[in-house]
């Protein structure tokens, strides 16, 4: 199944394999198989990061992390290629990459094109080891889909800047060391232009981080307040009014990441849908259920060869286009779809997941499509995306022209 | 066109969902509770009578039709009651009342009190089939196991039939604490708690025999089914309603998100789906209220549409919702849940489907081919 | 199936039942049939029209024709439930209705609205016994969806209007004696006041009518060109300026009239489905094609107690609501789903119609759906229709205000 | 990555394109015709060698490999060629040159110089399982019929699988008038015309027997497959591209119609599902080149893929052309009606769905469940 292999990726790939086999933690295999769908199986979340820092250090120590970061910042200088060919024979214990994503697809990249030599010295090899974990504060109470539109003040003084806002939707922001923090600092420009970003380290004085309790019951998500908080300027990202220039690097790191790595559900279904019930019979006997799986699993290699051609791209040293954000379309939508088809063939069984680890991540999958389908750009900003940038449509009359402050609100705002 | 309620039902609706409107469906509810898991609402609709809505009036209740029903269970799909009224003040009573002259005048007075509450135990692939058998000394004893019985926890009755052809009983089990052993933890719907329910050494009463037991269960579940039509119907129109709302507060690039075409379709097709679902819904209501033969096909194509509807609805209003959508204090998961647990309950869509499809075939195995009238027809 | 007839409804169907019984055109039973969907089983179209007036006169002279309309028009002053009721018992006849469908349901309730007295008695009972047939004059090159912005000009002169310019997708045109027209009178006022409505005969001089062969290979539309054709001016409809009230009365009903008269293919497709195959097997045994047929018929009945719905709504002396439009976008997808499930079905049969009629049944079904979602208002028109007028969402931004002739057009148009 | 077309093919492409934009396929196309609708067309691709692109270069063809031909099929798709090109030029030469040294000089000169035109006789529940005989005198004849066989008009050669198991031939025959006796009206696709083949007194050829003559088929066929996929993706991609350009150039409501999110969405779910298409194409290529067993996957999954993706992008395309969409001069209706006839052919998309989950089923039962290396393993 590696046809699309260049000899060069096929040794990577063998020695890759080599080395996971001998030292995932394998002991833990059940546990993490349960995490594909934001599942918690471990005890605490604080025991399920360690085993995700441990592994995360194992491959940092053998050179085996940040495979496309430089040298320097504790990668490796390969290729996107051999990135996504680790991943794939990393299979289930990929899902320990989660408390990283952020970071280190998102952020890092950030701050290698915006960050000073010293800082990316500094802060690029502890993201690398997972010593350090880091979050994105963008989105806000009034500023999710139209992120441009962040309120969240940054007002200068002397020898740096104060923060006084609130940001929301933010991941990990409870275990992470650092944040890179969007915000307006010239409301009297155009809403794009009056942007300005920073990292910020979260224990500075006037940080404080509220989970948010998501629809499945688990927090992932945070509230984080920010009253006063200095941040130096040398900790400042790209130029003042800057900020939206910097924002679409991240986000264009980020729905790549998104659509690349995240599992549908297949799996799951072709296991369910294969045991027989009490009759004898399989669901996966029946011509509609064949169906269902037929074209769930086309989808599921379409956007398997979609990272493929995108990884192609990247090899002849061009960007990807727009077509990128396929991959969290398709796949949040076909997890859902997947997720409910599932509880329909699990019948009664379905209706309580109570200890029964098939249903709870059938359970798990229905909650995670729907999360998946708004969080890091919602179906309709991808087909925006893809309406505008990749077929070139014209984008809709804009009524949030002119300075910020006089952009129409909700009335109750 | 006799479709439609009628003004006066319409002015039930208007005070039942006023009582409702103030419900806490909010609190995190007792997954396996002997109680309702909203206890102070399910006082409320028994202060106010409304848990006697179809008892007979001689037993205390108010002796009303199918289609206050009808209105009751659309109100608490809207309302995201967390109480067995679907099941109990719904099905179970409409049941019962065809068999009214059976029924010991104490149940009936419990349940139009709250203190008792029904479910009915219908095969759709959950129930071990089934067993009865009389003993030496005359008395009647069933088993079987019914599982993840939604709203099985609170429920203190339970309607089945056991046995088929001239040997079918319909029969009204009694239930302990010991029936229900085992609380579900983790429900898909959290506001319709399930469990496991044992009926081994319940007491039981037969209430009819043979084909008349048969004829009387399966009109109990089209019933059901269509009440259950109408709960998804009222929670479909219900999460429609909060994406409305909320599109035209919630402001993004300067505008109303509700302004945007590709949300004001998703909702249009919301409404699409809930009109059709509606229709439908008062075309069983028609049926049930004629006691026509019609109601297998009508609670079938019902149960179909208001299906889809709510998964439509539930699924495009945590979408029109965005991030708020997704988190635990909005309601759109609560919906979410609920769309999926009903679609699966009672009986499985490929099951309706199946009958449905039947129905048709025997439909059309009996009509008479269209063809011009005979020469003595035309002189006729 | 008529739980829902009141009383005097269940007496008016035997009624009916028992004339269409003996008087209905049975001879032609099978070639009305395979008109469905748009074929054209009869040798010449001329033969069609005759057999449809034939019918339509013979429901004239009984009493049964329009039965909405005042007597002293040619109706019976009876009500929609009548009319519908009448439908139901005319099963396969009612396809007759065809080509007065423009001119009874939806110019007539116009003309009733807007005309002289005398005209209306003049004009009305023709068109109830079928012996004139009207068009609707509306659509243009560049005003379909946005009908507002026709263009075909009027221009007031000695005791009347000239008018210039050009319609299209005219729907009969080229078998009809009449026509209501709308123009633009004063490209100075803004869009939807510079609209005036008139009646015009189409053998005025100066009227082009060309037909426009469809998808399907027939010519229902035409193209009408308009060179210099006078109008008196007591034939124009309304209030100089007052054109698109009168318009929105014609369309309303337009868009009634398509939802509840349209089939979706649901019985051709249930009769495939039962015949079995070369193996013995039908294709409705299948678990995967029985969900799909449920799933269709519970539209279908959804579309037919829709109808009842606005029935009972009208026989309460309210007016339906914009959920009239549900019907049409629900039957013209529905058909169109429909008759590609059906020619799956029918697999190497499906790919020639050669003589066969159950096949072309499924060809014109294909065809018909695809028309059916742009004819009298597209899908994207009526979910507009349903989010503004049924859950009061806003509207778009409009580029489309002050003068018409400010509103920027096509470069090349 | 070994995934996409060479900078090679992009040129073969680009120059293909010229000269299949001067296509002339709104001429009425003539049904059942023994030459190709568009005469013309088929000259000039003749003369452009395009023909020859897979035959031999002995036999005066170019030689080139699968990658080139998948080139034709999308290119063929996206013209809406009304000529065989992908029945003959891509299917039959490509299954002709896994037994290439069998196949007789003349029928590759034939193929290369447009005289000859050959299509595959899959059984795809359509041809009457062809029977197979010796006579005394060592001829060999075939019998069966295929039915509505598209290109079948022009075909002068067909291909097919006839007996099963040790018994088994992969058959050349040559057809003569008679073989095609009647052409099929008001075929769906316009520019795939499609007629019966009877083999009954063909000229026939054996060119492979027992297993190996299973095998050849089964590539055949899966290659036939991946060609059409190419040939839908090219479609699908040329629908969109027409919607795309339309929707800029006609203005509603004062803007592009293009500007408004509904069509924006329909055309953005349009690119999806092209795009999810293209990439199963790409990989049925690699596998196609790599000559490699996945090629039963990677050619179902391609075909359900590219079917869907056609049928989206036709009726989509259709539906943004509003009114003009609908009009027998617009294109869109050809892209519509050959989606609907290449969704079914070759091969109805449930058996290609079925193969999948066979082939799935398979891998399933021999793949390894994941476990912790063994020690030794450990220490290796």
């Amino acid at each position: 199944m590696n046809l699309t292999d260049l000899p060069r990726h096929a040794a990577f790939r063998l020695e890759a394999r080599a080395w996971i086999r001998r030292h995932a933690p394998w002991d833990e295999l059940a546990r993490i198989r349960r995490m594909r769908f934001a599942g918690q199986p471990f005890e605490t979340e604080h025991r399920w990061l360690e085993v995700a820092r441990q592994w995360q250090a194992a491959k940092f120590e053998a050179g085996w992390a940040c495979l496309v970061w430089p040298v320097a910042y504790g990668g490796r200088g390969l290729s996107a290629t051999e990135n996504v060919i680790f991943q794939e024979e990393e299979g289930p214990f990929a899902e320990l990459f989660g408390p990283f994503m952020i970071g280190q697809g998102f952020v890092a990249p950030t701050l290698m094109a915006y960050a000073s030599e010293a800082h990316k010295r500094r802060f690029l090899p502890p993201l690398a080891s997972g010593a350090s974990i880091w979050c994105q504060l963008f989105s806000e109470p009034g500023a999710g889909s139209d992120l441009a539109g962040v309120r969240l003040r940054a007002t200068p003084c002397e020898g740096g800047w104060r923060l006084n806002g609130q940001k929301v939707w933010t991941s990990g922001a409870h275990h992470s060391s650092h944040g890179i923090v969007l915000t307006r600092s010239d409301p009297d420009a155009p809403k794009h232009r009056g942007l300005t970003m920073f990292f910020v380290d979260m224990k500075s004085p006037g940080i404080t981080v509220r989970p948010i309790r998501q629809l499945s019951g688990i927090s992932h998500f945070n509230e984080v307040f920010f009253d006063d908080v200095f941040v130096p300027d040398d900790q400042r990202l790209g130029e003042v009014g800057g900020g939206w220039q910097v924002a679409l690097t991240t986000l264009s790191n980020e729905r790549m990441t998104l659509g690349a790595s995240t599992p549908v559900g297949f799996d799951e279904l072709f296991e369910l849908a294969r045991k027989p019930g009490a009759d004898g019979a399989a669901p996966i006997d029946e011509r509609g259920v064949r169906e269902r799986i037929a074209e769930w699993y086309a989808k599921v290699t379409g956007l398997r060869y979609g990272v493929y051609r995108i990884l192609a791209t990247l090899e002849r040293g061009e960007r990807p286009g727009p077509e990128v954000a396929v991959g969290k379309l398709v796949g949040a939508r076909t997890t859902q779809d997947i997720a409910a088809f599932g509880l329909d063939l699990l019948g009664a069984r379905g209706r309580a997941a109570a200890g029964d680890d098939e249903v709870s991540q059938f359970h798990e999958m229905f909650c995670f499509g729907a999360i998946h389908r708004i969080e890091g750009g919602t179906d309709e900003v991808l087909r925006n995306i893809l309406a505008e940038r990749a077929l070139g449509l014209p984008p809709e009359p804009r009524a949030d022209k002119g300075p910020f402050r006089d952009i129409p609100m909700a009335p109750n705002a | 066109m006799n479709l439609g309620f009628t003004a006066e039902h319409e002015s039930l609706r208007s005070e039942l969902r006023k009582l409702l409107a103030r419900a806490e469906h909010h609190l995190p509810p007792g997954a396996g509770a002997a109680e309702p898991a909203d206890a102070a609402l399910w006082q409320a609709l028994t202060d106010s009578g409304w848990l006697g809505t179809a008892v007979p009036e001689a037993h205390g209740g108010s002796g009303l039709d199918g289609a206050a029903l009808c209105v009751l269970a659309e109100e608490a799909g809207r309302a995201l009651a967390a109480v067995p009224l679907v099941a109990s003040a719904c099905a179970f009573v409409h049941a019962l009342r065809a068999v009214a002259e059976v029924v010991p005048a104490a149940l009936w007075q419990g349940l139009a009190a709250g203190s008792a509450r029904g479910v009915l135990l219908a095969d759709d692939g959950w129930i071990m089939t089934p067993e009865i058998s009389v003993q030496a000394n005359g008395e009647i004893r069933v088993a079987g196991r019914a599982q993840f019985v939604p709203d099985g926890p609170s429920a203190t009755h339970a309607l089945l039939l056991a046995g088929s052809g001239d040997a079918a009983a319909l029969v009204l089990a009694t239930l302990a604490p010991a029936n229900q052993p085992e609380p579900a933890a983790q429900p898909l719907d959290l506001l319709h708690p399930c469990c496991d329910i044992d009926l081994a050494g319940a007491a039981v009463q037969l209430l009819a025999r043979g084909r008349a037991a048969q004829a009387l269960w399966s009109r109990a579940v089209d019933a059901q089914a269509l009440f259950v039509a109408f709960e998804q119907l009222g929670g479909a129109d219900a999460a429609l309603d909060a994406a409305r709302r909320y599109s035209l507060q919630r402001y993004a690039f300067g505008r109303p998100v509700g302004s945007f075409q590709a949300l004001k379709h998703l909702m249009a097709d919301m409404l699409v789906a809930i009109d059709l679902a509606r229709s439908n819904c008062l075309f069983g209501l028609a049926a049930l209220a004629a006691g026509d033969d019609a109601l297998g096909e009508a609670a079938a194509v019902a149960r179909i549409s208001a299906t889809e509807a709510f998964r439509i609805a539930a699924a495009g209003s945590t979408q029109v919702h965005g991030a708020l959508g997704v988190t635990w204090e909005a309601d759109c998961h609560l919906f979410y849940r609920r769309a999926q647990a009903l679609a699966g309950s009672p009986g499985a869509q490929w099951r309706w489907k199946d009958r449905l499809v039947q129905l048709l075939q025997q439909r059309a195995a009996l009509a008479p081919v269209l063809t011009a009238p005979e020469p003595t027809a035309i002189n006729g």
